[in-house]
């Protein structure tokens, strides 16, 4: 039982694995026929993990409304939107628009979808103004720097702020406030970009051999 | 005429849902916690739909439907991650898991090796074999790159102390990180606004007749809501307190 | 005097939005007309590739963005087509963002009509696929492997958009527009793989991160946020929505900068005196 | 005997081909002088794709056009033009190939002709004759004879040795440090951040209010959602410790899935199995912006003590920290996406940069396995300092004395093929 449960699986993952990472290095036709098919396979596999998520967020919102738990009202807009998007997209066979006409999936995505993902990220916006005020706090010559950074880029991409820079600063002739945007762009922002990459980069190589040679298996859950 | 009532319709849910979830600003209320409930419901609808017509007919049941039987190996594999919901065979799901995770941590590897490390060596070096044809300023900042990048990494060095001149280094570089966030924050701002200026602009275009006047019309009733409410549990509130 | 301070730099924030919103809407109502000047090196290298594409040649539009950003990279599509069709070049559109399919049908509906373009001859859209790292990967091998059908369900193979299209090989070049990471992807499984000139158009929040792509010639161009998209606008002499917007951006990045001045210098005044 | 007489053949072959196609052609008189030392053949360390086509660069070659001609073996076809470019344009030095798999310089030219331009169904096998000519002020001076090859997919891509050995070199250090790992602790340097987590979870149990942790909107297969969940174990002993409570709401199912046992077994570890509660891990959304919504009325509604915010965020960061900072819980995060950590910076009390984050959870759990992780990671980083100091010095000394082979050498060892 244990192999069944335990070794065939991380003997999947050690091969998929290493199959994998030699394609890279194998030009031949064989290797190219396995990699399409691995990557036609692997769009199937993870389709069904989103439903995981969306078996668990129904089950959670079907109990509320079941036990009639405080709110529970708000767990029928759940269900009422996910039936607003699911039963036009049957109908319409997934398709947005026919002959240039918007079907009832193409209007549920403009009229539903697309105000309230929009709308969400737009409040960003206002977060940044009430975090520009409440806590950017020039305490240390580090903050000072970042602020500095922050001001001239914030500064520089709108006309009106290199207008103003070349109103206090333009008689000095020393350059543009595009031209120091270029520079942050392209030598320090490069120098902290490729050092912060590269960290990364060696964590995830090392996580992905863990993961390969069955050493890192959090996700297989306890025996 | 059918479709342009659709189209005022959907002005109206559009910017009510736009005015509900911006109402979150001022405080939690409930048409806020309706736009975000529907949200959760329409968010996971769309993705199913996505992946039904992107994915499962396309990919699996019409090849499959064709002859390709060997697609039932994926959908096996696909169905096995959903035993996690049924503990006492949820070990079946680790074989869908473990196909996901080796294919993905193979064929990640020896890009990101070539791509985010091995190049971005040879693009902080590859100046410095130029350096006989380029101008001062083009220099310096090879070496500013190159100086910073080895100064970043020095910051994020683990397995040392941080004095003497790792310190140094690190202190350096914790300064390149900070030019680096700081700017990054500059563009950001940008980016938001931008997004905002997207919705008051459809907001804007959503209050003419054509729209029925859809956004004057939320925005007035759902500032009587909340004018009402705030009313209302004053009343409650100032009841309460006289026995 | 300090009390007062103190209490103004506690003030609800609720006024910091409103404050926002009024000096955002008020340049919607009265425009203006504040646009850029200068343009970036970058933007103009994206122009330039453009331009220097030949007419029949293909590229492929990568739109991977959804509503989220399209205030930002919608413009830049739309400028890109554009630009791409008044040069008579082939388009294959595609996306691998789940929310990108309705931005492409906005596309489709108004820029190929400008320009007298018809769809299957000037240009393809092809249908949503979750799995990048496979289509870039099979479209080395076999485009029509990762892509057999259009968006709609057609066969791609007999459209005259397609003819002599098979791998990278027969792509000019690629140009993908983006907030996601996307871009890296096509750096990372097209560009450097299999040689594929790569340009981009992205979120200015992502823009600082492709300089060293952009230094490597990883990216041969890069247009970033509205600013770039507006300085392309003004480059292809077709000013649109970024344009406009620039309005509206500069008075809130002005608001940005005079409340982080203004709460340090009240913390400043409180802490010394 | 028969060897001389096949040679025969072909040198007759090749001696009558100009005259004979001139007679098919019907055209005009004088043979052209011969391009000497042609070469087609497959082209090597690729997939079959392309026919490589060489022949000797003169010096004099100055002004010169050539245009390669190609067909089909079996077809009856014209001659179709396959590729054109002025003389020196296309040596051999110009194609993009590391030093160890290709010796041939700039005085040859290559040619790489895709076999698909040639005919739309060529395929691995298919037999293609070419010819090139060249031009000077657009009358023909010479021509090769007509060279035939099939292309061939290759079993290795040579180019990409230097990242094969690359990952070699880690795979072994890898195998290294894992076999060593048992050994004593090693030695981790301080992370601000992560003293602060004992702060706000003792504040968390004496409001009675609960902590969320958000493991980040990415999958089971990154580094950082593993690292969030080293650290959520951590943190979860603790608030099991403390008897607090913890929230941890999600993005991606399979990683809540692995989240539970996480938790879970950190209950047990603490000593209070009968605290835990299955629905501590709760799914939200997969789509970015609901789940930032969701989180956002669950943060504002509950007013938690302490938020944690740990894996990979997008512009989702800001929407949830400045909530949480409105409802006046501690805030911790940790984030490898460089793009975010600006917000993170100016709205949480303690932000872990980058790499911080995977190092984290060692730090906290003192696990000699993820120690020893992390111990090779900063190998890593090691290397790549050396590589660029003693490699850019070397590189620009190589370049003042002219050593133009070194200098391509060494950056072809760090060029992506």
């Amino acid at each position: 039982m244990l192999i069944i449960k335990k070794y065939i699986p991380l003997a999947i993952v050690t091969i998929v694995g290493l199959l994998t990472l030699a394609t890279y290095y194998v030009p031949a036709k064989a290797s190219s026929a396995y990699l399409s098919t691995l990557n036609q396979w692997e769009v199937i596999v993870s389709g069904f993990a989103f439903l995981l998520g969306l078996i668990s967020l129904l089950m959670t919102h079907y109990k509320k409304i079941a036990k009639r738990v405080d709110g529970w009202g708000y767990s029928l807009f759940v269900f009422i939107g996910f039936f607003a998007v699911v039963i036009p997209g049957i109908i319409s066979h997934g398709a947005q628009a026919k002959d240039g006409v918007l079907t009832s999936l193409g209007w549920a995505f403009r009229y539903l979808y697309n105000p309230l993902a929009a709308t969400m990220f737009a409040v960003l916006a206002f977060y940044i103004v009430s975090t520009a005020f409440r806590s950017f706090r020039i305490k240390s010559v580090q903050a000072f720097v970042l602020f500095i950074a922050a001001f001239i880029l914030i500064l520089g991409n709108v006309p009106a702020g290199q207008m103003l820079w070349d109103a206090m600063l333009g008689w000095t002739g020393i350059c543009g406030i595009g031209d120091i945007i270029q520079w942050i762009m392209q030598v320090p922002s490069v120098a902290a970009k490729r050092g912060i990459m590269i960290g990364i980069t060696i964590g995830a190589a090392v996580t992905s051999l863990k993961i390969i040679f069955g050493i890192e298996r959090q996700y297989m859950g306890r025996d | 005429m059918e479709n342009s009532m659709s189209i005022i319709l959907g002005g109206w849910l559009s910017a009510g849902l736009t005015i509900f979830l911006f109402s979150f600003l001022y405080k939690d209320n409930p048409l806020f916690k309706i736009a975000e409930h529907l949200y959760l419901g329409v968010g996971m609808g769309w993705w199913f739909i996505v992946l039904l017509y992107g994915t499962w007919i396309p990919k699996a049941y019409e090849p499959f439907m064709q002859g390709e039987y060997v697609l039932i190996i994926p959908v096996l594999l696909g169905l096995s991650l959903v035993t996690q919901f049924i503990p006492r065979i949820s070990w079946i799901s680790r074989y869908g898991f473990t196909f996901i995770m080796g294919y993905g941590a193979g064929l990640v590897l020896p890009l990101n090796l070539a791509t985010d490390f091995m190049a971005q060596i040879a693009g902080t070096i590859k100046p410095f074999s130029q350096l006989a044809s380029m101008s001062w300023g083009a220099i310096i900042n090879s070496f500013l790159i190159a100086i910073g990048a080895v100064c970043v990494l020095a910051y994020f060095y683990f397995s040392v102390e941080h004095k003497g001149i790792v310190k140094k280094a690190s202190n350096i570089g914790i300064y390149f990180l900070m030019i680096y966030f700081g700017a990054s924050f500059g563009n950001t701002v940008m980016a938001r606004f931008s997004l905002l200026y997207g919705r008051f602009d459809l907001l804007y275009d959503f209050s003419g007749a054509s729209y029925a006047f859809a956004t004057p019309i939320i925005i007035i009733l759902t500032v009587g809501f909340f004018a009402l409410k705030h009313f209302m549990d004053k009343k409650k509130n100032s009841g309460a307190a006289q026995p | 005097m300090k009390d007062k301070l103190r209490r103004f730099l506690r003030i609800d924030r609720r006024w910091i939005f409103l404050l926002l919103t009024a000096v955002m809407v008020w340049p919607i109502i009265h425009p203006f007309g504040l646009s850029g000047k200068t343009s970036q090196q970058s933007v103009r290298d994206f122009y330039d590739f453009v331009e220097k594409l030949k007419p029949g040649q293909a590229v492929i539009l990568g739109t991977d963005y959804d509503p989220s950003t399209k205030p930002e990279l919608h413009p830049q599509a739309v400028a890109a087509l554009r630009h791409l069709f008044s040069k008579d070049v082939r388009v294959l559109i595609l996306t691998f963002i789940s929310g990108a399919p309705g931005m492409i049908e906005e596309l489709n509906q108004t820029v190929p009509a400008e320009y007298g373009k018809e769809y299957g001859k000037d240009y393809v859209i092809m249908p949503y696929n979750p799995n990048y790292m496979a289509a870039m990967t099979q479209m080395s091998i076999d485009i029509y492997k990762a892509y057999d059908k259009d968006a709609e369900g057609n066969d791609v193979r007999g459209m005259p958009v397609m003819a002599g299209i098979k791998t990278y090989k027969d792509i000019a070049g690629v140009i993908e527009i983006t907030g996601t990471g996307m871009l890296d992807a096509w750096v990372a499984y097209a560009g450097d793989k299999y040689g594929v000139p790569i340009i981009g158009g992205t979120t200015a929040i992502s823009q600082l991160g492709f300089g060293p792509y952009l230094q490597n010639k990883q990216i041969r161009g890069l247009v970033g946020g509205m600013r770039g998209a507006s300085e392309y606008e003004t480059l292809i002499s077709k000013p649109g929505k970024a344009t406009s917007g620039i309005d509206a951006l500069n008075m809130a990045h002005l608001l940005v900068i005079l409340l982080i001045l203004s709460s340090n210098l009240i913390l400043l005044v409180i802490k010394e005196k | 005997m028969k060897k001389t007489e096949l040679l025969l053949v072909f040198f007759s072959f090749l001696f009558l081909w100009p005259g004979l196609s001139f007679a098919l052609n019907g055209k005009s008189n004088i043979a052209l002088p011969l391009i000497e030392d042609a070469i087609a053949e497959d082209m090597p360390y690729d997939s079959g794709g392309d026919i490589l086509l060489r022949w000797p660069a003169d010096e004099d070659d100055e002004g010169v056009v050539y245009e390669i001609y190609a067909k089909t073996e079996s077809s009856e076809n014209e001659w179709k033009l396959a590729d054109s470019f002025k003389a020196f344009e296309k040596t051999a030095d110009k194609m993009r190939m590391p030093f160890w798999a290709w010796s041939h310089g700039s005085d040859e030219y290559a040619v790489k002709i895709p076999i698909k331009s040639v005919d739309g169904d060529a395929d691995i096998g298919t037999v293609l004759c070419f010819k090139i000519k060249a031009f000077r002020d657009g009358k023909p001076i010479a021509e090769s004879a007509i060279l035939c090859a099939s292309s061939d997919d290759n079993w290795f891509n040579l180019p990409r040795l230097n990242g094969l050995l690359m990952v070699i070199l880690i795979t072994a250090a890898f195998f290294m440090t894992m076999s060593r790992a048992k050994k004593k602790g090693l030695f981790i340097r301080r992370i601000a951040g992560l003293d602060a987590i004992d702060e706000a979870i003792g504040r968390a149990t004496e409001m009675g209010k609960p902590i969320y942790y958000s493991t980040g909107i990415n999958g089971m297969s990154s580094v950082n959602t593993i690292a969030s969940l080293s650290i959520l174990g951590e943190v979860s002993k603790k608030v099991a410790e403390y008897d607090s409570i913890i929230k941890v709401p999600h993005y991606d199912p399979i990683v809540m899935s692995v989240a539970k046992e996480t938790v879970k077994q950190s209950y047990i570890e603490a000593g209070r199995p009968d605290s835990y509660h299955d629905d501590a891990n709760f799914f939200l959304s997969s789509d970015q912006f609901s789940y930032a919504a969701s989180l956002d009325g669950m943060i504002e509604r509950e007013k938690p003590a302490a938020c944690f915010f740990m894996g990979y965020f997008l512009a989702e960061s800001l929407l949830l920290t400045e909530v949480g900072a409105s409802a006046g819980a501690i805030q911790i995060a940790a984030t490898d996406s460089e793009s975010q950590l600006p917000f993170f910076f100016t709205s949480c009390d303690y932000t872990l940069i980058g790499e911080e984050l995977y190092a984290a959870g060692a730090y906290l759990s003192k696990e000699p396995m993820l120690l020893s992780v992390l111990k090779l990671q900063d190998f890593g980083k090691l290397f790549m300092m050396l590589s660029v100091l003693i490699g850019g010095i070397a590189i620009a000394l190589a370049a003042v004395f002219h050593c133009d082979g070194f200098v391509k050498g060494l950056l072809d060892f760090f060029t992506n093929y």
